[in-house]
């Protein structure tokens, strides 16, 4: 697999995403630079974490106008994969990748904490290597987490399996205790109609090894690795 | 050249001796200014006086006593006196650290005076050519039942996630203390360490005769001047815009001047990059022409602006955030630019290093300030003062420890342990932490809530602990002991986490040092703080002094704080500090 | 052309949760401010423009929110004033 | 008593930083809207508060600002309008 990450000047997780693909799982990483109009020919596309454009007006809102997004959106609408961690979850959503959108925490304070989350769905192409219901444990790191999307929108994302990731205790409650930003319906992750795009705000890249506390990350890039393996290509 | 073509500008004010005096230069200061000279200063050459003469830039306090301090091991790279302390932790890499202080700046305005604390810290150790891996910080606040102190309190803690978090450094590791002697003046200390290979090791030396000076970064504004009380009516502009204006932080930029501060050290296109923090443009290059010996002329027309109409008063004593003074080689200052353009930051020639030893600047073709070499650095007056230790604490100390009435409404030792645990200080700081993002940069082996935070060196078996540790109340009944206890402590919880002590560096926060009282608490707690690190052969690598932290009720507790790196050889030492299991035994060590 | 001053108010469309506006009502009640109801909290932009004409101002920003002030799915806009800079 | 509807305008002092107004202002000419000059922004907030009469709403209003809801040390605020809600 070849992944590219893009770097948007304020991008501050994209070593961390270039780190678990190339030392990690031993993959292709590339960077590839908000102003350039190249994807080199990338299987994956990750929009990492971080403040794109200083995301003082929103988040995402100035980075989806940048030249490599362009192309981001043209390879998600060839059926490309794009995973959008953090701020880059935000950005998708501002590019009109995913519906919805990321709106200041509802304790308007930056969390940062290792949290839990209930696997809803495996039929998609990042979590094919957990089970339904799986709980796993990943940090959360970010100051506008809370998914909002009009009642059609929540609705349809339920009845389609989009809903990918929810907020969960450890006993596998989506309770209010459990939410850490207020999203609706405890939202962490989803994907696209199509499946090939997943934003989410927990941090995968961050649950890769054990000497940082968790490897729960670990499948879902190998999920992505058996889907491209699979000959499902963009 | 003599001095005699220096001129003052139209409209500046009269140099009286109530200008002076508001400026903080004592007289027996003026008269040395005035014979360095050889004729009275223009206001220009007041305020750069001003700036460079501040307990803040020249340490005229304390500097006997910190050359005091041991500062010398085989691992050390860089001692004190330059932007941040560098160690050597094997293999070719090195660890750049330091710790400042953002007191005042707190005290008016949480938020930003927080903020901009981390902003510079982070620009002292990315322009050694490190990259930041951590950021700790060491907070003290007054009791948290005033509203004032929550205000403060929140405001701080957000100041310094939002900013840390947005540049994406890690915040590993702190200490939050509440005391009603903090009440007025909160402290806010904030410790950056950056990673860097030790041929990348970048010092602020100005060099090279005809290289070009170029300010980088955001632009000049009248951000923090202390301009307000000169207001004059001769002055152009209106009172409103001659207010002091508080320095906002912008992390973004700080960001993109991290990058492009580290591309261009790595570039070979520059010779020298300095932080512009406190007083800006005046200390950043007074310092860099100090350590190179050389001279330097700037031209403050050619400084980039924010605000049209500013003074070389102004533009010099400017504290606007997220810029940096950049010694170039000559012939490549568009190298420099197209760094910085990739970065979206401009990048301006303001002026260049001179063979004739003074410090000059001009405004056009006029000369506004002018002083002979490095003099101004150089011959800054130091005092060494008296020490006498207040006769109410002498008491306090005789006091039998044990002698101490029971409270009317204690209970058993349930009842106390609660009441411990629910007290501020020593309560969970959870609060505190979640809202710093601890795990960006994936190194985080142990963050906030461990002894001592640790962060690994990727691309090696190698980490490294870091703490930061003080006790005020400590230090205020027993100067010595607790200054040689605050860096035990950190040398302590550095060890238990699997890490050798290294090397430390400190924030001396304390009063004011022309009270006998405040001065013998100083010179005690750096005694005591010298000798911890002697024993412990960790090194003082650099720190930062903030006296005078008064208010009508008094002075604080002296606080010296202390930030410790410690080298883990190797990633199978890593040692947590919390309970692992049930069945487990529990040994006490030490007596 | 001629230099306009257009402000603008974006804020978050009724039903969306507003929590800082909540926790604005909050303070004020716990300052004394008893009769405050409900309190919204949104965006102030103030733009400087150039253009040929007020229509023509009006008309770009408009577009500015559009693209970029203004996120559709949660907020509104309003072209609070616009008149020569 | 009656209800009233207050709309306050919470701003960056001039010559404080506006780091906010600089990033929007970046992109707006980075989106093509070349004319744009400076930019500012801050908050736009909306209050509901019952009160006797239009100048005591006016005055509690005038106390919020001063107390909570502007910085004073960075915030420059105004009341923009008030009537009835
Ligand atoms: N201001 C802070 N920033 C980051 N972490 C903090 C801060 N204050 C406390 N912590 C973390 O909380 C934990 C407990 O701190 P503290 O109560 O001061 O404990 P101790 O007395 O053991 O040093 C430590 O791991 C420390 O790193």
């Amino acid at each position: 697999m070849k992944a590219g990450i893009v770097r948007f000047p304020g991008s501050n997780c994209d070593e961390d995403a270039f780190h678990a693909i190339a030392d990690i799982l031993g993959q292709e990483a590339v960077y590839l630079w908000h102003k350039d109009h190249d994807l080199q020919n990338v299987d994956l596309v990750i929009l990492p974490g971080g403040f794109s454009y200083g995301d003082y007006l929103r988040a995402g809102a100035i980075a989806r106008f940048s030249p490599i997004m362009q192309e981001v959106v043209a390879h998600a609408k060839r059926g490309g994969l794009v995973l959008g961690i953090c701020n880059g979850f935000q950005i998708a959503c501002e590019a009109g990748l995913l519906p919805g959108a990321l709106l200041r925490n509802v304790s308007l304070r930056f969390v940062s904490a290792p949290v839990d989350l209930r696997v809803e769905s495996i039929a998609t192409r990042f979590t094919s290597q957990y089970h339904v219901g799986q709980i796993i444990n990943v940090p959360v790191a970010h100051g506008d987490g809370r998914y909002t999307a009009d009642a059609d929108t929540l609705a349809r994302l339920e009845a389609e399996g989009q809903v990918v990731f929810r907020y969960v205790s450890a006993n596998g409650d989506a309770s209010d205790a459990a939410n850490p930003n207020g999203s609706q319906r405890n939202i962490a992750g989803i994907v696209n109609a199509e499946g090939n795009v997943l934003g989410m705000m927990p941090h995968p890249e961050r649950a890769l090894e054990t000497a940082l506390g968790s490897v729960d990350g670990i499948p879902l890039f190998q999920s992505i690795l058996e889907s491209l393996a699979g000959g499902v290509r963009a | 050249m003599t001095s005699s073509h220096v001129q003052s500008r139209p409209g500046d004010p009269a140099i009286t001796p109530a200008l002076v005096a508001e400026h903080g230069i004592t007289e027996f200061e003026y008269e040395r200014l005035v014979n360095m000279l050889g004729r009275t200063p223009t206001f220009t050459e007041i305020g750069v006086v001003s700036a460079l003469w501040s307990e803040h830039c020249s340490y005229k306090h304390s500097r006997p006593m910190l050359k005091t301090l041991p500062t010398k091991a085989p691992w050390v790279l860089q001692g004190p006196g330059e932007n941040a302390g560098v160690i050597s932790v094997g293999d070719g890499w090195a660890v750049a650290f330091k710790i400042e202080s953002h007191n005042h700046p707190s005290a008016v305005e949480p938020y930003q005076g927080a903020a901009t604390g981390v902003g510079g810290i982070l620009r002292d150790v990315f322009t050694m050519g490190a990259r930041p891996i951590a950021l700790l910080n060491s907070l003290r606040f007054g009791p948290l039942t005033s509203p004032r102190v929550r205000w403060l309190f929140s405001g701080v803690v957000k100041g310094i996630g939002d900013y840390g978090n947005c540049v994406g450094v890690p915040t590993v590791g702190g200490e939050v203390v509440f005391d009603p002697s903090y009440e007025g003046n909160p402290l806010v200390n904030a410790m950056c360490v950056g990673l860097m290979r030790e041929d990348e090791l970048m010092r602020a030396v100005a060099e090279g005769v005809g290289n070009p000076i170029m300010a980088v970064g955001a632009r000049t504004g009248r951000d923090g001047i202390h301009g307000a009380s000169f207001a004059s009516e001769d002055l152009s502009e209106s009172s409103e815009a001659k207010r002091p204006m508080v320095q906002v932080g912008d992390p973004f930029t700080e960001k993109l001047l991290l990058e492009a501060s580290l591309e261009l050290i790595r570039s070979g296109h520059i010779v020298a990059i300095q932080d512009m923090g406190a007083a800006g443009l005046t200390s950043s290059s007074a310092e860099m022409a100090e350590r190179g010996d050389v001279g330097v002329t700037i031209d403050v027309t050619k400084v980039p602006v924010r605000e049209q109409g500013m003074t070389p008063y102004e533009i010099l004593l400017s504290e606007s955030q997220e810029r940096m003074l950049v010694v170039a080689k000559q012939g490549h200052e568009d190298d420099v630019r197209a760094i910085l353009a990739k970065w979206d930051l401009e990048a301006a020639v303001i002026g260049e290093v001179i063979a004739e030893p003074v410090y000059r600047v001009t405004e056009g073709d006029t000369v506004v300030a002018e002083f002979p070499g490095s003099r101004l650095v150089t011959e800054c007056p130091q005092y060494v003062l008296e020490p006498k230790e207040s006769e109410a604490l002498k008491a306090a100390r005789a006091r039998n420890p044990l002698d101490v009435t029971p409270l009317d409404d204690e209970r058993d030792h349930a009842w106390t342990l609660e009441r411990l645990l629910a007290s501020p200080t020593i309560a969970s700081k959870r609060w505190v932490w979640q809202q710093y993002d601890s795990t960006v940069r994936t190194s985080t082996v142990r963050g906030p809530g461990s002894d001592a935070a640790v962060v690994r060196l990727r691309g090696t078996d190698k980490a490294i602990a870091l703490c930061i540790d003080g006790n005020g109340r400590h230090v205020a009944l027993s100067p010595r002991n607790g200054g040689r206890a605050a860096v035990c402590e950190a040398a302590r919880n550095v060890a238990c986490s699997g890490a050798r002590p290294k090397a430390i560096t400190n924030n001396l926060n304390f009063g004011n040092p022309k009270k006998p009282e405040v001065y013998f608490q100083l010179s005690e707690a750096i005694a005591g703080m010298g000798e911890a690190c002697t024993v412990l052969e960790s090194p003082v690598t650099g720190g930062n002094v903030s006296l005078y932290n008064e208010n009508p009720q008094g002075a604080i507790h002296p606080t010296p704080t202390i930030g410790m790196v410690g080298l883990i050889e190797s990633m199978a030492h890593v040692t947590p500090s919390a309970f692992q299991q049930a069945g487990d035994e529990i040994v006490l060590l030490g007596d | 052309m001629t230099r306009f001053r257009c402000a603008i108010h974006i804020v978050p469309r009724r039903g969306i949760l507003d929590p800082q506006g909540k926790a604005v009502a909050d303070a004020l009640h716990s300052l004394g401010f008893a009769t405050v109801g409900e309190v919204r909290v949104g965006r102030h932009v103030v733009v400087e423009i150039e253009a040929a004409s007020e229509d023509a101002a009006r008309d770009q920003v408009k577009a500015m929110c559009e693209k970029l002030l203004a996120n559709p799915v949660t907020e509104d806009f309003e072209i609070a004033s616009l008149g020569h800079a």
